[in-house]
């Protein structure tokens, strides 16, 4: 399992590239890999957005995202999975997270990397600003927060 | 006499921006809920409804109570990924 | 949109990469890529698997991976999708197949990786030959061929 | 007296082996389904249950009547991804 938090701009699939080298690479055991990126957006609802800051709570973070792989590992029997998280100053494009998971067969894939998502956006803590064409604000979570991408409809 | 219990305040988000501080170092004479202790903090205001709180990096419920040495942080609904 | 039969094997994240750089990499409309490799495994079933033969129609393959993607596109509004198909002779850890499928919100880009697949084992006229300690055989596709990696139980 | 038409024909993965071949090239008198092409290049069998039949690059049915230059695939259901 990998587990990372960083504050630059990083290659989404160069680490990929990377983790999988370890070990992962020639496991003829895994027959399904399903990976999720997400990227920063130039808007969001009614504004262009400009930049974006990335908070996050530094060691609960580490253990909520262990949590929740540790967590899609044993409901799915996933192989391995990985969490790359970025924090700090962000452009439109720079990648925000990749979420990966490793199995035998597709189902359990696909949906340990869903549900890993879904927890992340549901309990990780971590807390987006944008800097959009009408000032500062802080992103405010959906209803639910684990239906859509984030959304928001008013300043904070 | 009551012992002194050492708590570690910590605030994120819209909520640091409320207090105008990252973290806080508090000396406590007696147990308090997490509620309470906002309570102190904050000139006795109520915690807002979708205030977050964590203790040791765990999410609490409000009457959770404190203990020497313990982490608290308060933020707002998260909203990474 | 990227539709494409190799009959070597690729690197499926470079091959992502390359294809980025046309055009997505720097499209700031995408907030999720959502990204299924399938590989080859050494075992199925209740047989240790040493090699295999893909065998594919060719231009009747290509024109139902087109309409399929073409399907995910209308149906979940993502932006752009691809697959890499290999064909010919496999070795265990070989990449197989590669989805990718780009939108502004990750369930739309989640559904239609997932749907992309589906619909490509259930209708793109590709055959799995395996080479088993047992010998030869064809693989026989699951009861809905959408529900779960093909597995099989009887030689043909 | 009838045009002759010229259909060209392909199977596929183990139809390919029972066939003993990729491809052939026929010319008939007469406007025939797929299904009883079938019958002419197999000693009259019936398609086998779980034989998928398309027709210039799409899935027909087994009453699928067959034109001039048409080409037709005769395979088992499919197995990749």
């Amino acid at each position: 399992m990998k587990i990372e938090i960083v504050d630059e701009r990083f290659d989404p699939w160069q680490s990929l590239v990377d983790y999988k080298k370890n070990d992962l690479q020639n496991n003829p055991k895994i027959g399904a890999s399903s990976v999720f990126l997400g990227t920063m957006r130039d808007f969001n609802e009614d504004s262009d957005v400009t930049g974006m800051e990335l908070q996050h709570y530094p060691g609960m973070t580490e253990k909520y995202l262990e949590d929740i792989v540790n967590t899609a590992i044993k409901k799915y029997k996933i192989i391995d999975g990985l969490v790359i998280h970025r924090v700090g100053l962000l452009e439109p494009t720079d990648p925000i997270v990749i979420v990966a998971s490793w199995s035998e067969h597709r189902d359990n894939a696909f949906n340990a990397t869903r549900d890993i998502m879904e927890s992340l956006k549901a309990e990780a803590p971590f807390w987006k600003k944008e800097s959009t064409d009408k000032g500062f604000r802080w992103v405010k979570p959906t209803a639910s927060n684990t239906e859509t991408e984030d959304t928001q409809d008013e300043a904070q | 006499m009551h012992k002194l219990m050492k708590i570690h305040v910590k605030y994120f988000a819209s909520v640091r921006d409320l207090m105008g501080t990252e973290s806080k170092d508090l000396d406590i004479d007696k147990s308090l809920s997490v509620y309470e202790l906002w309570k102190d903090l904050t000139a006795k205001l109520n915690v807002p409804k979708d205030v977050l709180i964590a203790v040791n990096h765990k999410y609490v419920d409000k009457d959770f109570k404190l203990n020497d040495g313990d982490e608290v942080a308060y933020f707002p609904p998260v909203t990474g990924g």
